[in-house]
This record gives C-alpha cells, structure tokens and sequence, in this order.
C-alpha cells in the first residue's frame, strides 16, 4: 500500500498511471510524482518550472 | 549612432523571406550598424523529426505554455536543423559581403542557461512531470566573446542552443535567448521578428496593431498574447528589465523587415 | 613551448573514440597546449543522407581519388551532419573543461576555397563532366579570426566547410582543410588522426608501419597511400612546403591518441 | 549530325549516351563534353581538374 509521503494517508492511483504522473494526496493535498511504476514509487513533486524552449 | 547595437531574432516561422531579410542586413551593415542576429528553428526541427522518423512530442506546460519535449534525440535532431538555417543564413549573408560568423550558445558558452531538472506538463488532460528535458533557460551571456566578434566587425549569427553549469547542451527559445543577449550586451534594441505585423489586439485580426506598450504596462497587455507571441512578450520585459532601451515586435514579411521595426513599424515597447 | 600551436585533424571514421579524445584534449590544454581541432563527417553524412531518402553518389576522379557528388541537397545534408559532430566535439570538450568554440570554414571565412566548376569523373566505366557539384580546394584561410579566438584562450572546433570568393558554401576534405589552417597559422605540428596506425608499407597489415618520411621523399612513399590515406599524404605535403615543420599521421584508437602522435607515435613526416 | 568543335569531323556518340559524358574526336583527338541530351549539345571538356571532398 503506497501511502502519502507528508500525512502516511493512503494514494489511491487511476488505473491507467503514467510514469512521471502527479498524484494529489486527497487527505492533506501534497503533490506526489510517480518515479517509477514497478515498483510503485513515489516522491514530493518539484515545485512548478516554467518551461520554455524552441 | 552608430555603435548602438541591435540585437535581431529572425523569426523561425517559414513565412520570412531569407533573401529579402539578408538584403535589408546588408543595407544596415553598410550603414555600419552593429548587428548580432539570433533564429529559431521550431519548424524546420518538426520537418526533419518527421523525416527521420522521431516526430516531436508537444505538450503545454501549467502556465498555458506549448513546447517540445526535447529528449537527447530530438536535441540532436535540433543541434542539425538549427544548423541548417544558421549556415544558410551565413551563406546568404556573406554572398552579399555580410562577414557573418555562425554560433550556437553552446560555443564558448555564449548563452549560459539553467537546465529545468523537471518540467511540469499537461498531456492528454494529466499532469506529470518529464525529467529527461534538454531545455534550458537562458541566464547569463558570454558577452566578451560576442564583442570581440563585433569589434572584429563581424556579424555574429547565433543558433538556439545554450549550455548548462555542468557543459550540457540545451534547446532554449529563440526569443528569450536573443533577449539575454540584448540584456547582457547593453544593446540599444531588441527586434524580435515573426509573421504579423506585432502584438495584435485580437488575434488574428491583423489591423487590430497594438502600436505602443509603455514598459510599464506589459502585464497587462501580455493577456492579448498566444502561444508564441507570449513568448516574445515575456522575452521583451525581461530585455527591458535588464536595461535594453526599446522592444519592437515586427513583421518579418515587409520588404525591409528590420529597418521597419528599427523606424517603430511593429508593436514598440519600452 | 606553450605558444606553439598544434592543428587536429579529427578522423571522420567511426572507430574514434569520442570521451578518450577529449579527454586527452582537456590535458593537453591543462598544459596550456595552443589547439585547432578539424573533423570530417564522410560517414555520419552517408548515414544521414541514407535516412533522408537522398544517398550520397561516390564517383572516382581520373587521378583516382574517390569523392562523394555533392549536390545542393547533398550540401545541406553535408552541413546538418558536421553540425552534429561539431556539437557533440563542443559539448564533450566544454563538459571538460574546455572553452571550445564550434565554427564551421564558411563562418567568417575563415577557409577561402575555390569552387570547382566542373569535375571529371569514371562512373560504370564511361568518363564525364560533373557540374553542379559543391566541392571546394582549400586555399587561405582569415588567420586574423582564428589567431583572435585562440589568444582568447579558446580551442576553435572547425567543420569541414569552405566559402568560395562569392560566398557559396562549400563542402571541403577535412585533411587538406587541416593542412591549410596548420600552414595559414604556421603552425607547428599538424596531427591527422586516423584509424590505423599510421601509412602502412602493405596496407592493411598494421606491422608494416612507416615511422619517419623525410620531406624530400613524400612523393614516393605516397605509393603506399590509398584511398583517404592518399589524401592525407598529399595534405601532409601541401602543409610541410607551406612552412609547417612536422606532420604527423597517427592512430586515433590510442588512449591519449592527440599525446601520442606528438610524441612521434605513428609516421612522422619531415 | 553534331561534328567536332575543333575539326568539324562528324561524331558518334554511344546509343546510351549521359548527360555531361566526355566523347574524344576519332579523328582530331579533341574532347568533347555533352551538354545536353536534347537537343544535343557538345562544348569542349575542360581540363582535368582534381577532385577532393569529404
């Protein structure tokens, strides 16, 4: 059971997850980032970057 | 007058004409102007992806922003497109006596840009980060590098490619990067040419021209800005910001392109 | 010691090792080495030409030299893959350390060259004229421009290309682009790095290396040379009679393949 | 019938002749180089000239 890195609440995920995707924790509203599908990991999100390029 | 600098973006879009704009660089070189001109290559980068079969990828970022997904292939396939423009450019520029000299960023870290660990995107209504990007943002300039060149009287001709802290090569936008430029050289003006004639009030109503933005108020005007052109807005308040005098937004398609935006044709800013 | 300035000639071939190279290069430069780097970009064109749809076409000159047609779209293909290779040399060297600066000849012009209006091939056996094809001999370079970016401590990284008098871009063998910079900055040392140990007496058994030719003797040992290795040996010559002192043809495969041929490994020639 | 530039004797050409191929003069020696299939041109070949390129 992978569980919310701030508040230890449970994550639920989509059925359909994608690698890299946000996960907000529906308890305390941290932003968690799958870093890997399998395993399941996740970690904090980094903050938004703006993102510009050609 | 004349050693006031100008710094150019050559709009990547495909509607500029390559041969009139280098007539009309020729003129300003033979008035002694001194000039550094930066492109694009966001078009001729989709074509040649296309063709060697690794189509770019494309999503918007939180703030409303589309841009590439620029894996180490896809920088790759930019490094070469970026280069055939700038040695086409080059090419055309020294048939008319121009002594161009082609760059990227990358060479002699002319643009030093900070590589986004992970970026932020919407794709296909899902948000996720993407880590292995190799975009940057364009921070600081080698600008020691780029008076020489110009003290040599050469025109620098510079591709959109910079280089991160640790010597990694980097996709960044045209607009910005020709705005540190602008900024790290004191340039008198930054002409960012595209395919309207500038900021148009509602796209694509092209007599809806916003003629003056005053520094002041960008913000506010940034909210009639799409897509690129929102770019090159943001690109402006940064230059000014830093110091350069006066933004024209101009139409890359007049027979005279950058002797227009230099007499205010264009959106004028600052 | 350290004024004396060496040119590289890169090896176009696969078998060179980037990382070695440039590591030897970071060295050579900790030790305040005055460096032109050249590189050629044959088989990174016929791969990208391949994928492109537009194979490169080899014909064989009457003297026996055999050389790709180099048709406009061949050009650019030509440009977009040195471009590569320049990028990635740039990259690799700046992640070391070393302030590098990618140029190609037609930048600033600084390899004039003469554009040969008509060429004479064999093809399936007939004899005929080619016209249409952007070859170029090297013949000066602009020393001013190199000499300025090397006293400002920078390695310039050149492609292989030339600029003919009116300004057309050329596609230049890297050799003998090599051997006119090396003489045109009177250079000390000209390196041309390759992946064999050298001119072989009976090519291709790697034992039967020739260590030393004296100047006056080029011509005859040039029988050895076939195919590229032929262009070296003519490169080589054309550089010694311009008043560079010592070239040296040596084996890219080595671990500190720059080091090494300066220290005679391979075969030394005047 | 396209005769030689310089001795103005007849030429025969191959049946699969090229575009730009170089046809000596049987009778003066002269080369001449096809300019055009058609119609068919001739100019004199210019001289050899080396060819070195990557």
């Amino acid at each position: 059971m992978t569980t919310c890195l701030e508040c230890d609440a449970p994550l639920t995920f989509p059925p359909d997850l994608i690698d890299g995707e946000i996960i907000p924790c529906a308890d305390c509203g941290a932003e968690l980032e799958v870093l890997s599908l399998s395993p399941l990991q996740v970690g904090l999100a980094p903050a938004v970057q703006e993102d510009w390029g050609e | 007058m004349t050693n006031e600098l100008m710094v150019v973006k050559l709009g990547g879009a495909a509607g500029i004409g390559l041969e009139t704009l280098c007539d009309d660089v020729a003129q300003l070189r033979r008035d002694k102007r001194r000039l550094v001109l930066v492109h694009g290559g966001s078009d001729e980068t989709n074509r040649l992806a296309e063709q060697l079969g690794h189509p770019s990828r494309f999503v918007t970022s939180i703030s409303g922003h589309t841009s590439r997904v620029t894996d180490r292939r896809t920088l790759e396939i930019f490094m070469m497109a970026t280069a055939a423009i700038n040695r086409r450019l080059v090419e055309q520029l020294q048939a008319r006596g121009v002594n161009a000299v082609g760059l990227s960023g990358l060479d002699g870290r002319v643009i030093q840009a900070r590589r986004k660990e992970a970026i932020r995107v919407i794709e296909n209504g899902r948000q996720r980060i993407i880590r292995d990007d190799w975009t940057g943002t364009p921070e600081r300039i080698n600008a020691g590098l780029l008076t020489t060149l110009l003290d040599l009287d050469l025109v620098p001709v510079l591709a959109p490619l910079g280089i991160s802290e640790s010597g990694e090569a980097l996709n960044l936008d045209g607009d910005r990067a020709a705005a540190v430029i602008a900024a790290g050289l004191k340039a008198e003006t930054l002409i960012l040419l595209t395919n309207v004639p500038g900021l148009l009030r509602n796209f694509p109503d092209q007599t809806s021209l916003i003629h003056h933005i005053p520094q002041g108020e960008i913000e506010s005007f940034a909210q009639f800005a799409e897509g690129r052109m929102r770019k090159k807005v943001l690109g402006a308040a940064e230059a000014l910001r830093a110091g350069v005098r006066r933004v024209v937004i101009g139409d890359a398609r007049q027979p005279a392109p950058v002797s227009a935006a230099m007499d205010g044709q264009g959106t004028v800013i600052g």
